[in-house]
């Protein structure tokens, strides 16, 4: 017998610090296999966000460095600038890309910089202990939503793959989810794409990644998996929402 | 090199950067250094191994600086009050990660929105920390188009030196105006090697990290004491400072930058009337010039701080003077540059 | 012939790869392991099909699959 | 040697120009040299100036609040300025659009037709050259052939004409003052 | 009233914002505040005529509050340490505009992202301006949850009083911790009509502008004197501080906020031990009890300022004592809370 | 004879400071002679951005804040939060609400504030003096694109309107253009809507509005209206993007 | 009949107006105004249909339309 | 009178809660109280602890290196805060997940098999309550009486029965204590 399924050589052997159950560490497995496959471990440079996976610096096993709150287009944008033969890549929470950091991922995404976004939309902050992320439903109860969230005065959850399409820059944009296996290989796959995308030199490319909080969900971990699938997926559509000819 | 060029201050601070092995330059326009801006999009984008971009905020091009700096190239930003304003929170991650690279405030006059002319409001802002937390900027305050260039030429190295932002502060009036310069050949500095901490991809090492926090408040504070060493060593060594006619002076003026400049004339103005005054000039704001200062309180017993702001380095030359002579201000603020005359008139009143 | 291997001390009992199982063969373990969760483990190993939906499912990266 | 002078006028007249090029000449004849403008939105539509400082010492304060000299484009700089000349001071002024007297007396006043001359050399645009001219003349402070050179830099890669014309309008405002 | 609650001190922030009659609330979660955001959240949004939004960010909150505020009603932000760097350019708008409004900061270990624990990393951004252009807040230090409370309150009314923003630095221990607080009757006081200034849409008078910028230098220049004539009368009036032990003690040490109240167990630890110390706590570090400082200093020639930071503070109380007495300095960094124990060891060390 | 085009109520007397030629002014009418239709002017309070338009404040006959670079629509919000019943409108460059103040805009449109935002959209930094904006036409020579903006490392224009109009939030989003009678008449109508759509209290409205900056483009205020025409309104095409079912 | 009035204080020279007009009755003074600009004026004004094309294009709202 | 008590456990076993009773208690009997939690993502899934300072004096330093007593739910906490507790001191554990012994001999022990008697109670989540009960029948802190009431106050509005058990629970923990 031999091995069909272990751990990607661009994890280090570090225990996750995420809840049980939560899907960071799902995310976390398939972007270090998609740099296992490309062989790119050795000439990636990470950048990881302020959110609970401000410890991914620990997990993945390439160059790291963390950035201001919202900020790691912008600093993924200068290392690219400075190293264009480097793989780059941000790893982002909801909190992160869609709120204090929306100007940095649209002009990033405007400039097309040829940089791989990984953005985690679990519907809430989960790193300061559960309160409204943009990206959190209707209804929905939050720290900072005790009765939940009222989109007249809150607005509605806001679907960033969509918005983002909208700019030229944009090169490849997917939503995935990670909540079934069926999702968990469509994501890998739809990740494998964008990092294709910043191989090949054709810009910007997204993937949004449905995602769970048990914790700040208050819900079990196989309960917030069936969250997604029920209330998430429907007003987050899944799919590709940009496309280059080649990679389509 | 050597040939006397006549140069906006702004473009000076452009070119020099350029000559140092500036090749990446993120910023956003702001009056009065949006001529720097310009001038790096227009060299920057023809060259090889180069990059300008005008970012989307002051905020994103401070954190594209971290990332290039964090790569180990040559890198700055540029802006003026409010946009420097705006920098702070990413100048706090870049001390604590230890990064250098240059970070030039054309200052003008606020608060707010405030207006365009020069000022120096923001002195403390440049020396006590205007972003969170205990760290320090290694600050250079020319007061000329040609200190621009050399000053400019000494952060890059400075930077790479300590591992540390350093900031030009310099003011509306230095980056409009024309002088003449000369890019002058430099002795080679030896510089530590950057090879051990840039992150540029792992291959045949381990991976690194650049990761400006650590929430173990033991280890955070083995990082800030670190810090503190460092500013040490930096105030032992760097400290930089023009003293003019400081002997038998009966007053001492503390000025900097555009001020100082002033002064100059205000000196030999007071000497036509048979007074006879000096001038300590800080170059390097941080680390300050305390001691000089000091030993010349034992002396003079007469200190009159001009400054074009409320009075903020006054602040710095009472600590250094501490208590042992007399420590006047004038200051004009939001944009008004004193006049010569007005200076001595204040001398005159200190006298 | 398929096997899974689940590394206990990665565990954190979330239960998500049982119900990714389409064997039903992953159940919890009654035992605490050292960070105190239950951890997962097979039974009926002889149905497994090596499918490694548990696998890929597992947030904690604690199970290896061998075919 | 120390001279200052502030140049002043509307926004598309050149002053800022011919102040930069006045400092270059400066700095070819070895003198130090600073070129300061007034900048900032009231440029747009309004006036403009800038000062110059050609100094044979290290140039201090270059704000210049009682210039020497001063070279007037257009009346509101003239209301502006006039006040703030030195005693036996210079002031240089566009004819074609000022038709003020001068109140002091205690200074020497060139005024220079400056549009109409520059209107018959075929081009509206150099009344600023013309101007310079008749100031470089005046108060010696640089010599007209620096100025030239000058000019050739700053234009370096531009049309020949435009430098012969620019010329010949700095030529035709030196030969206006009397000797 | 009258009645004992107990309560965290974030929450008891909120309580008593929401009884000195703030009704807008305009926040960005972060650690150690999110409570106050979360308690906000919790009562504003079941009010009338009251709203409270968790803004896209801190830059947007801050500026929220400049809205609001300029409509006449009492509003407030509040964050920690990073947060609030980005708030700096807001804060300085504000402040030139002379907006009342109430900024919050629980500080937290600093440079950078840091960590979340306790620290008072933020003394210099906060009473000497972060921002850019000579301005400054009126800051209150509370040291206990009941004074977080009461200070909270006055801090809406030293706001309005004067037309100014004012910060409460706090830390994340005082945030975090429970202790039971009192919300006291207090007595009405006297304040300045805002009817005068605030925008309301301008039926029945001319229209109305807030403007924090002036072109003209000299316009600038006024509001920036009027500004420090502000500054000047609330340093006449508004000094407030602790004095314990203070005659004839032996050595005074100066600390705020959290380290005041290790410092009052500092002091019964010593005189157990036979030693005679006394305490200054600042409660305003903007206006600095400058004075008593000084004035003690004539007869206790020694000082030791204890902060969890490299040392910031120290330089204030250095300008207040001006010489007269030497000023030792013993700092905790990057969230580290000294313990009575060591505190009273660098006591010893300097007597 | 009986006036029938004069100066309305909602402008001061002061004589606009914009260049000449400049549709700034023309965009200042038009949204003065709706607050005058609806009778408003007492009711309303204007927020002025940082831009040429900084000055807005001593032409609108109205109660003015002047905001930081950017951040109008969150004053704004401040401002329509404490006084719902207040007529609140913020007036924008592209640089102040495209780049620098993108998350400003994006999360006001979300939260569906009920305020009316007049973007003007002419390419162009007009106050600083001609640097790049977000919406700078592919190729346009700037003084921070030297060469013609290179789309590849500097992005493509970014359509606001498009962009905006993804969000929920949106009610009512059109583009409009000032250089000629006949858009400049579909131009009011749109702004007239805008306001409406707020007097309704159906959320947020935004009128971007093509403009010209004859100063920064280097062209004479004739051309510079021609080239809207031939350049920016290709590429911007006019319309109504996001209607509520009434006022449609 | 229609008249209009152009304040030639406020006018700015930009000629929007003189392309707006659908009759081309307007035209550039040779005069300046205090602002150095020349200002428009209208020609043959019989011919004026009160449109107020001019008046809705001019940036500075220099022209009132009568009717 | 000055008590310092650190209360320590894994993340979900309801320490914050006892502690802010205790506390609360406390000041019902008109006595000077501070409780402070440790803080943190390292709650999550770690252990959480807090420290609660009840006193008849004001109460300066609110964080405590040395506590008086210490209750302890499982081992990891006991590693930590075993050696800080003062002479004297008191150590209440939770016997039922921590079996090994105490190495000090300088301090009263008092062993608690929580769990057990929380699950015969028919709720695993109320050890915290058992712990609890038997911590305030030893030292004697406050009344039980006391922390009933802080107990209705702080459940007000939930189930009867919830605070019903949770009072068996702090009686049944309070019994184990001999007098
Ligand atoms: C400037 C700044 N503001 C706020 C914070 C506090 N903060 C840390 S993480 C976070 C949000 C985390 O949420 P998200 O990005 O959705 O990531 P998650 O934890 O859900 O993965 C916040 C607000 C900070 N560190 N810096
Ligand atoms: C924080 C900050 N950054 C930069 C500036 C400088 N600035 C003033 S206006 C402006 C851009 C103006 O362009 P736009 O918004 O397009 O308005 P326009 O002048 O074209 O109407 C800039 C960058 C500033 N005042 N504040
Ligand atoms: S708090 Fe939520 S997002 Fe963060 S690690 Fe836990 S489950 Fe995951
Ligand atoms: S490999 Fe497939 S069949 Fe085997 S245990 Fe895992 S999920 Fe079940
Ligand atoms: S999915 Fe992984 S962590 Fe979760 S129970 Fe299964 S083996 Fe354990
Ligand atoms: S610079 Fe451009 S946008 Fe600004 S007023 Fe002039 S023409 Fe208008
Ligand atoms: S009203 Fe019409 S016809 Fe008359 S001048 Fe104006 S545009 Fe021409
Ligand atoms: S449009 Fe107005 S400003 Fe322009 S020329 Fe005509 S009247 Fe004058
Ligand atoms: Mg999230
Ligand atoms: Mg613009």
């Amino acid at each position: 017998m031999k091995k069909v399924f272990g751990r990607p050589v661009s994890l280090t052997d570090v225990p996750f610090t995420y809840c049980p159950g939560c899907h960071h560490g799902i995310a976390h497995r398939l972007v270090a296999e998609v740099l296992d496959e490309f062989g790119v471990r050795e000439n990636t440079i990470g950048v990881c966000p302020v959110g609970c996976s401000v410890f991914a610096y620990l997990f993945f096993n390439c160059d790291m460095v963390c950035a201001a709150h919202g900020r790691a287009p912008a600093i993924a944008t200068g290392i690219k600038r400075s190293r264009p033969d480097s793989i780059v890549f941000t790893y982002q929470g909801d909190g992160d890309l869609a709120s204090i950091g929306t100007a940095e991922i649209v002009h990033a995404a405007n400039r097309g910089e040829n940089i791989t976004v990984i953005f985690i939309n679990n519907a809430i902050y989960g790193m300061t202990g559960g309160q409204m992320a943009p990206t959190t439903l209707a209804g929905q109860i939050t720290q900072t939503s005790p009765y939940g969230r009222d989109p007249k005065t809150m607005g509605y959850p806001i679907r960033v793959s969509e918005m983002l399409s909208t700019l030229k820059g944009a090169t490849y944009i997917s939503r995935v989810a990670l909540n079934k296996p069926a999702n968990i290989i469509k994501a890998k796959k739809s990740i494998k794409k964008a990092f294709q995308v910043q191989l090949d030199r054709k810009g910007f490319s997204l993937v949004e990644i449905l995602s769970s909080c048990p914790t700040n969900w208050g819900l079990s971990p196989v309960e917030a998996s069936k969250w997604v699938e029920e209330n998430m997926i429907p007003y987050y559509p899944l799919g590709e929402f940009r496309v280059p000819e080649e990679v389509a | 090199m050597g040939e006397k060029i006549l140069m906006k201050g702004n473009e000076a601070i452009g070119e020099a950067a350029i000559r140092a092995g500036c090749r990446y330059y993120f910023g956003y326009p702001i009056t009065p250094q949006s001529e720097l801006t310009a001038y790096m999009a227009k060299k920057l984008l023809k060259m090889k191994n180069a990059a300008f971009i005008q970012a989307e905020s002051e905020i994103a091009a401070i954190n594209m600086v971290y990332g290039a700096a964090a790569t180990g190239v040559r890198a700055m930003t540029s802006s003026s009050s409010p946009g420097i304003s705006l920098k702070q929170e990413g100048i706090s991650y870049i001390a604590l990660a230890e990064l250098p690279c240059v970070v030039v405030n054309m200052m003008r006059g606020g608060p707010g929105l405030g207006d365009i002319q020069p000022s120096q409001g923001d002195y403390f802002q440049a020396t006590k920390g205007g972003g969170h937390g205990d760290y320090h900027l290694i600050v250079l305050a020319p007061s000329s188009v040609q200190e621009l260039v050399d000053l400019t030429m000494d952060a890059f190295d400075l930077a790479d030196k300590y591992r540390n932002p350093v900031m030009i502060l310099g003011d509306g009036l230095l980056g409009q105006m024309m002088e003449a310069v000369e890019f002058k050949e430099r002795p080679k500095v030896d510089l530590p090697d950057k090879g051990d901490w840039i992150i540029t991809g792992c291959k045949d090492r381990e991976p690194r990290h650049i990761v400006p926090f650590d929430l173990d408040p033991s280890v955070l504070e083995k990082w800030n004491y670190n810090l503190g060493e460092k500013y040490k060593k930096i105030k032992e060594k760097e400290v930089r400072y023009e003293a003019v006619n400081t002997e038998n002076a009966e007053l001492i003026i503390v000025a900097y930058g555009t001020v100082a400049r002033i002064v100059k004339t205000v000196i030999s103005n007071a000497k036509e009337e048979g007074i006879n005054i000096g001038l300590i000039r800080p170059i390097t704001l941080f680390p300050f010039p305390e001691k000089v200062i000091n030993k010349t309180a034992d002396n003079v017993k007469k200190f009159l701080v001009v400054e074009m702001s409320l009075g903020q380095m006054v602040e710095d030359v009472k600590l250094s003077v501490n208590g042992k002579a007399e420590v006047n201000f004038y200051g004009r603020a939001g944009g008004i540059i004193p006049s010569p005359e007005e200076i001595l008139k204040e001398v005159k009143k200190c006298l | 012939m398929a096997k899974i291997v689940i590394d206990e001390e990665r565990c954190k009992g979330c239960e998500l790869c049982l119900t990714a199982c389409p064997k039903h063969i992953i159940t919890m373990s009654d035992n605490f392991n050292k960070k105190g969760y239950h951890p997962a483990k097979q039974i009926n190993p002889e149905e497994c099909s090596g499918c490694a939906f548990c696998a890929i499912t597992c947030p904690d990266v604690a199970i290896e699959v061998f075919k | 040697m120390l001279e200052e002078v502030i140049i002043a006028g509307f926004g598309g007249q050149g002053v800022m120009l011919i102040g930069r090029l006045l400092a270059y000449a400066g700095m070819l004849e070895g003198k130090n040299v600073a070129w300061m403008p007034s900048y900032g939105p009231e440029m747009r539509g309004g006036t403009a100036n800038c000062t110059v400082i050609i100094s044979s010492e290290e140039i201090a304060s270059p704000v210049v609040p009682y210039p020497k000299s001063i070279i007037i484009m257009n009346k509101p700089s003239l209301d502006k300025f006039e006040p703030k000349v030195k005693k036996e001071g210079l002031i240089v002024l566009n004819d074609s659009l000022i038709k003020q007297k001068i109140n002091r007396d205690d200074v020497a006043v060139v005024r220079v037709s400056a549009n109409d001359i520059a209107d018959q050399l075929g081009n509206l645009r150099i009344a600023n050259m013309v101007i310079l001219g008749a100031y470089v003349k005046k108060s010696g402070v640089v010599r007209l052939e620096t100025i030239f050179k000058a000019l050739e830099k700053a234009l370096a890669g531009r049309n020949q004409n435009l430098i012969k014309i620019n010329k010949e309008a700095l030529k035709k405002g030196a030969e206006l003052v009397k000797e």
